[in-house]
């Protein structure tokens, strides 16, 4: 049978469409791994639909290109350190970028050849080997900072938003240029300087910012493929680069909410980003090395937990949080997980005050159980909420002989497998001593008044899908 | 009616549209996917792979060209497989009980 | 037309059959009120308010004197040779079958309404003082509980060691009993709660105590809200049923009554030997003969090292609001009889409203 | 300057663009007018960009038939009651659907005079014919069905199922032959089919399940300005009728689950539709003429109230939503709205037992007002919020003589501008009565635990927006 | 490479783009907006007038299909005009405080 | 090493210093324990349960002549003449400065370790009896208070009125004054609470209950978490700004007390004429002169028609708790006062712990 072109853009849509449920699907635990699954096949397809092209006349280059691809990218993938994540991400971008530069060159000298060249093809040209650089060089910066070849500090200098400023101009004036006359010397110059601009973007942009930056460099790269798409009217390339363009951009912005940051700081790093931030919970946490989470990070182990120990302290009395507490039990039980609340006897300000408290809230008094009842089982519980509590599970009252709370039994909250804090700062408890629990690695703290959070992560396990 | 049709408009269209495909789809997401969400959208964005085949795969625009295609095949392929593979990677430490 | 309030006389009685707030209202309609000096001291309301609300003061003589005669307590026989003939008297009679002071009182000719024969309509619950004051009765019956109870009623976790929280049992989950619950609840207890009729188990979760469920194979309800009495075989069956709920608990409160009978037995000797020292044992149907035989009437005694607390009159602990609530319910029961007359308000037919009939003493159920 | 087919299609893209905000705008009250404005802008540019266009050369016809159309269509739109909007809605649809026939008869014979025709093209007029007539008289039916010229009730006949499909077959097999022979007859025949099974699909669907039936043809309509989209290879015409037919078709979906029903009993009405959903709370309350609303309606006025009184009775008790409402009341309070608990004296089954359990819940006193306080208030409240009481809310105690509660004093609830009743069913309440509260116009019932309920009210106040 | 794509294709691109975003657009619509979006993706579906006014403006095509044109173009347009207003006046009963 | 639990014998005390519970884990640890016969009986622990814990009873000599005596109450001169010389008394001394008594023990050879001395550190929070016997007071006020308190606590819609919340006021916002404020609040009063520590603020807040805040130009934090004596001018000035946010109450419990000095002055004369008649004052500082001059120790008393319960000894009104929140204070205590030895447990240097250190009676601190 003859694989006319309607047979491969048909093939293309199917790649699509199995694409954008891919994506979809990444966007809750349940569906995520089908999601990828859907996302090779999309690819799969795509490739064998390409291959089965007419275009495609020679396949030597091809082969070689994609087993050699095939075996760098699976060891790499395989070996890398979970912890270096991040850095093997930018480094993948940095590829796609390079081969969008690549694609839009290659594609300019083939046309060339075939004298099919016009304005618009050029520009669309440009537009994808601009994109292409700057993500190629961008990441590269990323992966630097990440792996640590680069400083993470933020690299900020007088005059460098002129600079960038001046750059892009420059990039700008050159596509036109070459879209004019398609002189290469053009395409060429304009290419350094995109690659250049993408050093300038991205160094002044802090180590903490990084996660938002690959997101964002991701979205060029989708661009730049999109434009690619453009180049060879290929409505596939134009669908996924818009897909990953847009949606990486989005997914910046929305970890940006998360982390409180502006996005704008964030893409042109050094708008007085750190001012801003430094005074906050969060940023205080990340100086002194303590992790802080996401109510939905939270949400997400609860749920999946077969055990949650609630250990409740002055802090939930003082936000009155026990009836939003009374909530999560609920939901939680709903859901299979079994829930109970540990009760160190000076927890609170009074004798009994978290009784009190969780008496009103209604919560049954089974589970409520007390040091002695509950500490043997911590190591067996999956996860730990530590609401508004902080002495009573200070390790340092076993281990620290100077400390003054030393000496007090306290709750071994620090052995379940995950421990939440819920507080609103870094400020210590009743006995003002620092807290050893929070530098423990399986420790994050949330930050908050513990009766918002808890609302929020009851919205969370109420919300479900959508 | 479409013969004078500029196909570049057509193509716009597939653009705007899957521009709003793209808004919508990464919405709600769950925090803790947010990571593979990136190295998935980063495994697809290989799909510059498609532009490197029909550039390398044209034995009549030369070896120059082709050796360029080369390159972009082998770098998108990297990307290609190594995103995907990472993606799965990250999803397995999400294992949900029963 | 004149009321009067005189000073119940009752031993042991605090309550007054109407308060300052009241009198106010009842003056406002037109009427003459006659207060005994001292009726309302116990329960807290001094004479000065009385008169500030527009009462006359006067003696015993003078407070029996009247048209109208409103009285907590069962009047005894010299009340009755005070009382004016021709005239109405609205109280509680406690009073079963034959009676004859309420005899003598028709014999006078007078008119007698009995608070406790008001029907439980919709539009008679704002009359009704069997329900006021077995609110208040409940309320009190676990405050009393709490104050002879040698521990905590709460669960406390302290660095001094844990509390476990009281194990209350209530029994009968009327008007007295529902709030017994809802008010051991509130202090921490954890509840349990009994009744032979069956839609009191959603009640009782209402309040988000438990239900004690038992089998008995008949059902306890009877006419008009009231419980009815269990067939022999089906007490036997419960009380050995609810025997081993009861021997768990630490606080057993009884409210179990049913009109005009002995109350049931529902807390044999047996089951007091098996609580554990130091338990209390609240009986409100001691007037009745008590839920527990070992309940004394108007006595606080231990048996077993159990206390059992047989006091018969609850409300009196409580007397200012029982009074305030008492006083109101007899207030909406006069809106109901009395019209605007030419000189001051005028009694209505009392046989023609369903709530005034029911509750009118006749010659027959008067003995 | 010209106006290219390449202008067209950009101007119909932006057009595409404003309906897809536009529809987006309608989820959201915040932004629902101003959707409707980008939806008419969107019509606008599409008209225009239609009419500028090379293939419209007489707008004798045109004009006539929009001036007419306007006219009337704003003549109707204005005159219109409010509680007829329904029927409106359903007449319109019957509108479209008649247009997509006759565009799609009229381009065959165009197509015919000028020799395009092709077995594609047929195939995509065919669509469009079947899909507009299916629409076409379903529609009317589903109007005479609201306004009362057809008996409300379900229609329903033994083989039904099986009419139905043999004309659809029918309908198909005229179909390939009208693809393949270009046959007038065939295609003739094929819309009078069509027009059939529109009147046997939809007649036997109930009165209560309309609302649904209504969205569905909406969906209808729009896969036939799809199908005309692709006869004519109109960009804009495939974009807003897919749009339109997949809105329409989710849109159904939703409104089946809030209402509690399966959707393909809808579609295929009498797939024992009544007997499934006969018992529901909902479709007695439909049969008795009294209103259920959803949790979000009830949301939606709260927001938006000055004042909102709780009346909670033994279903609060009952459901143990103490502490829910609680919640409630926060939330409504952080949106500036008063709220106020009303207690009548013998809600519940004991004296005193709702104030028991708002204390519970630390619902502070101040809020909680006895019935002779708050009664002058009821009459200028918007929102009365009836959480499982019944008896002490029922103006038969105050209008029928005979009913066995008359003379006790009530809530004047009704006397507010809007009340919902949250209970589980039609039951009525410890005294046996029916509630006549049930019947007032400005009532509505939402079903449902109450507890549950109350937490979908919460989780939709804090849901917010997105 | 697009010379020989069949144009019905690019349309299948733009009509299973366009699903994806009438499916995204209408979750999470509130309750009490369901009959307004009804009305007012009634009022949208009237897009028919645009198939109607070509076939009602080529003069071209003779009396007959001109007149069906024209019907289609009056059914269409009162459609779209009655649909705006109606949902226009459905929303205006959504009047917020402040 | 013998450890002796007599029975205590100060009037109206209830409680014995070990449990049943306790006494196993001690006997467990190796101690010899004399228990002398009824000592539990009234705090609801009969002999049997001692015998069965491994306790050997005996007669009060037998109970008084051990190594390691424990106590409950300050020990009278008759008890010191029975005790061991060179044994350890462990018990509540209940004096400040000069005290014969501890002179005649020191004199005697004993050593002694008052409880009240107990430093006020995170390690000896299970140690501190004065925090868990005080922690009783503050529930057992609330209920006497609720007791005697003519109507109700909650507030209570019925169809006979309503019954709108008592206002509670809980001057002391330490161990009792917290515990007051939840258990009132639990039975659903109004509550408002003063203190004259600023930090207390937030923890009536935590209990739900509103705070009384006064300004009075100084702080009244003192060291070890113990207020300190205001200034004669802030005292005068506290009285009448509490004065009208007291007359508004309707119970007051009262716990302010600073060690060692007589109680301040919270509720004057001039304000309980103002409280409404049937109001309730518990004082729990009672024993040190009581918070209001009025207050008469160990008696209930009524004056402006106010009833104020003077009781000193709360916990001896919750025996069965209190007695075993002692003995586990007790139990713990012991355990870092003594290590294994050759022949059952052994005393460690009391000198060494700075728990023990500090609570140790010297010769000077004892007189
Ligand atoms: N139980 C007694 O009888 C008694 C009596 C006196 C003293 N103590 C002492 O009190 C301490 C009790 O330990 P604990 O763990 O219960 O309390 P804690 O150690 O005082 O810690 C309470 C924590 O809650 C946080 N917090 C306060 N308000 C909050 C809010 N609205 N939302 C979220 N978090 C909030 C505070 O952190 P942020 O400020 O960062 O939010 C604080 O670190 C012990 O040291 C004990 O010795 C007990
Ligand atoms: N207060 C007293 O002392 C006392 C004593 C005895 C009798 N009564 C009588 O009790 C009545 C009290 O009136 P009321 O309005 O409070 O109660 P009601 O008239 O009995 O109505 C309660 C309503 O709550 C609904 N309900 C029950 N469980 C529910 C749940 N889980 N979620 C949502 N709704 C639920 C029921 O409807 P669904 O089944 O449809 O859900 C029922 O209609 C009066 O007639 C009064 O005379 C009062
Ligand atoms: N107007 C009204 O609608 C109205 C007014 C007042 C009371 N009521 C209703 O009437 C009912 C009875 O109220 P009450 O408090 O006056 O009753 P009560 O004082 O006569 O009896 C108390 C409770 O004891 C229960 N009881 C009787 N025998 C028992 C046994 N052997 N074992 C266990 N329980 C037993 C009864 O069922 C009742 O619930 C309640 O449901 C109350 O709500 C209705
Ligand atoms: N180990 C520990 O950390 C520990 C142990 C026990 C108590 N404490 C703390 O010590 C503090 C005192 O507790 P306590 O109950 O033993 O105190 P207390 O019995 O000595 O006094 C009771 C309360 O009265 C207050 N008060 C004194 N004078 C007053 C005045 N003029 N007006 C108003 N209030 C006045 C005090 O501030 C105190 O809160 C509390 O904060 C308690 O939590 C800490």
């Amino acid at each position: 049978m003859d694989f006319t072109v309607n047979h491969q853009a048909l093939a293309y849509l199917v790649s699509a469409i199995l694409f954008i449920f891919g994506l979809k699907g990444l966007t809750h635990p349940a569906t995520a791994r089908r999601g990828n699954v859907y996302a090779m096949l999309g690819m799969l397809i795509a490739i064998v639909a390409t291959l089965l092209g007419r275009e495609v006349q020679s396949y030597g280059f091809i082969v070689a290109g994609i087993a050699g691809g095939a075996v760098i990218g699976t060891i790499v993938a395989m070996r890398i350190q979970m912890t270096a994540m991040p850095q093997l991400v930018a480094a993948l971008h940095s590829f796609v970028g390079l081969a969008a530069v690549l694609v839009g060159i290659g594609t300019f000298l083939h046309k060339q050849d075939a004298g099919l060249l016009n304005a618009v093809l050029m520009g669309e040209i440009s537009a994808g080997v601009v994109i292409g650089a700057i993500t190629f060089t961008g990441s590269i910066i990323a992966f630097g900072k990440l792996q640590g070849l680069l400083s993470g500090a933020p690299v900020k200098f007088r005059g460098q938003h002129l600079l960038n400023a001046l750059i892009a101009l420059a990039v700008v004036g050159l596509a036109v240029h070459f879209a004019m006359t398609g002189s290469l010397l053009s395409l060429l110059l304009m290419t350094l300087l995109a690659f250049t601009l993408g050093v300038t973007l991205i160094i002044p942009i802090g180590g903490a910012d990084m996660p938002v930056i690959i997101s964002m460099l991701n979205s060029y790269s989708g661009w730049a493929a999109a434009a690619t798409g453009f180049t060879l009217h290929n409505d596939l390339l134009i669908i996924v680069g818009a897909l990953v363009g847009c949606s990486g951009a989005i997914l910046s912005f929305i970890m940006c909410k998360a982390m409180n940051r502006s996005i704008l700081n964030v893409i042109f790093g050094g708008f007085g980003s750190s001012s801003g931030s430094g005074d906050s919970a969060g940023a205080q946490a990340a100086e002194k090395g303590v992790k802080s989470a996401a109510v939905e990070d939270a949400v997400y182990w609860m749920e999946d937990a077969n055990r949650v120990i609630i250990v409740p302290g002055y802090g939930m009395a003082v936000a009155q949080a026990q009836h939003s507490l009374k909530e999560l039990m609920e939901l939680l039980e709903a859901r299979g997980v079994e829930v109970k609340f540990a009760i160190h006897p000076v927890a609170g300000r009074m004798p009994g005050h978290m009784n009190v408290l969780l008496a009103e809230a209604d919560i049954p008094y089974d589970r409520v159980l007390e040091m002695d009842e509950i500490n043997p089982e911590f190591p067996s519980t999956d996860v730990v909420l530590v609401v508004g509590a902080n002495d009573v599970v200070n390790p340092a009252a076993k281990e620290d002989k100077t400390s003054p709370i030393y000496g007090m039994p306290i709750l071994d909250a620090g052995r379940a497998r995950q421990v939440y804090f819920l507080k609103r700062s870094m400020r210590p408890g009743y006995s003002g001593v620092d807290n050893l629990l929070f530098y423990q690695d399986n420790t994050s703290l949330v930050f908050g008044d513990a009766k918002e959070t808890i609302d929020g992560m009851n919205s969370a396990l109420k919300g479900g899908e959508h | 009616m479409p013969e004078a049709l500029d196909p570049s408009i057509v193509a716009l269209y597939v653009f705007v549209l899957a521009c709003f495909i793209g808004y919508w789809v990464v919405w709600g997401v769950t925090p803790s996917l947010h990571t593979p969400l990136v190295a998935l959208t980063n495994a697809i964005s290989g799909i510059v792979l498609i532009g490197a085949l029909l550039v390398a795969g044209d034995p009549e625009s030369g070896i120059l060209i082709q050796f360029i295609g080369f390159i972009a095949v082998l770098l998108a392929s990297i990307n290609v497989f190594g995103g995907f593979l990472v993606t799965h990677r990250m999803l397995s430490m999400f294992k949900k009980k029963k | 037309m004149k009321i009067g309030i005189p000073l119940e006389t009752r031993s042991g009685e605090t309550r007054v059959a109407s308060t300052p707030e009241i009198v106010k209202k009842l003056a406002g309609k037109g009427f003459e009120i006659l207060v005994e000096s001292g009726a309302g001291a116990r329960a807290g309301y001094p004479d000065a308010d009385y008169a500030q609300a527009g009462a006359q003061l006067t003696d015993r003589a003078g407070a029996y004197d009247v048209d109208l005669l409103l009285k907590v307590r069962r009047p005894d026989a010299e009340d009755v040779e005070a009382m004016r003939p021709g005239g109405l008297l609205i109280s509680l009679l406690e009073t079963c079958g034959e009676d004859p002071l309420l005899s003598a009182m028709l014999a006078k000719g007078m008119r007698v309404l009995g608070m406790e024969r008001m029907p439980r309509t919709s539009r008679a619950q704002s009359m009704d003082a069997l329900s006021s004051q077995s609110n208040l009765a409940g309320y009190r019956a676990v405050i009393e509980a709490a104050a002879r109870y040698g521990r905590f009623f709460p669960m406390m976790m302290t660095s001094a060691g844990s509390a476990k929280p009281a194990r209350v049992a209530v029994l009968g989950a009327g008007v007295a009993g529902l709030q017994a619950i809802a008010t051991a609840r509130r202090l921490g207890a954890d509840v349990h709660a009994y009744d032979v009729r069956p839609e009191t188990r959603e009640q009782i979760l209402s309040l988000g105590a438990k239900p004690i469920v038992l089998d008995l194979g008949e059902s306890g309800a009877g006419e008009g809200g009231y419980a009815r009495e269990l067939s022999d075989e089906a007490k036997a069956r419960q009380q050995s049923a609810l025997g081993d709920e009861l021997a768990k608990a630490h606080v057993i409160i009884t409210t179990a009554l049913i009109p005009c009978r002995p109350a049931p037995v529902l807390v044999t000797e047996e089951v007091v030997a098996r609580l554990r020292p130091g338990s209390v044992i609240v009986d409100l149907a001691a007037a009745s003969g008590g839920n527990c035989p070992l309940t004394v009437a108007d006595e606080i005694v231990e048996r077993h090292g159990v206390t059992i607390v047989g006091i018969t009159n609850f409300p009196a602990l409580v007397p200012a609001d029982a009074s305030a609530f008492y006083a109101r319910n007899l207030f909406n029961l006069i809106e109901i009889m009395v019209q605007p007359g030419a000189s001051g308000p005028e009694l209505k037919d009392l046989t023609q409203d369903d709530i005034t009939a029911a509750m009118l003493v006749s010659a027959r159920s008067g003995g």
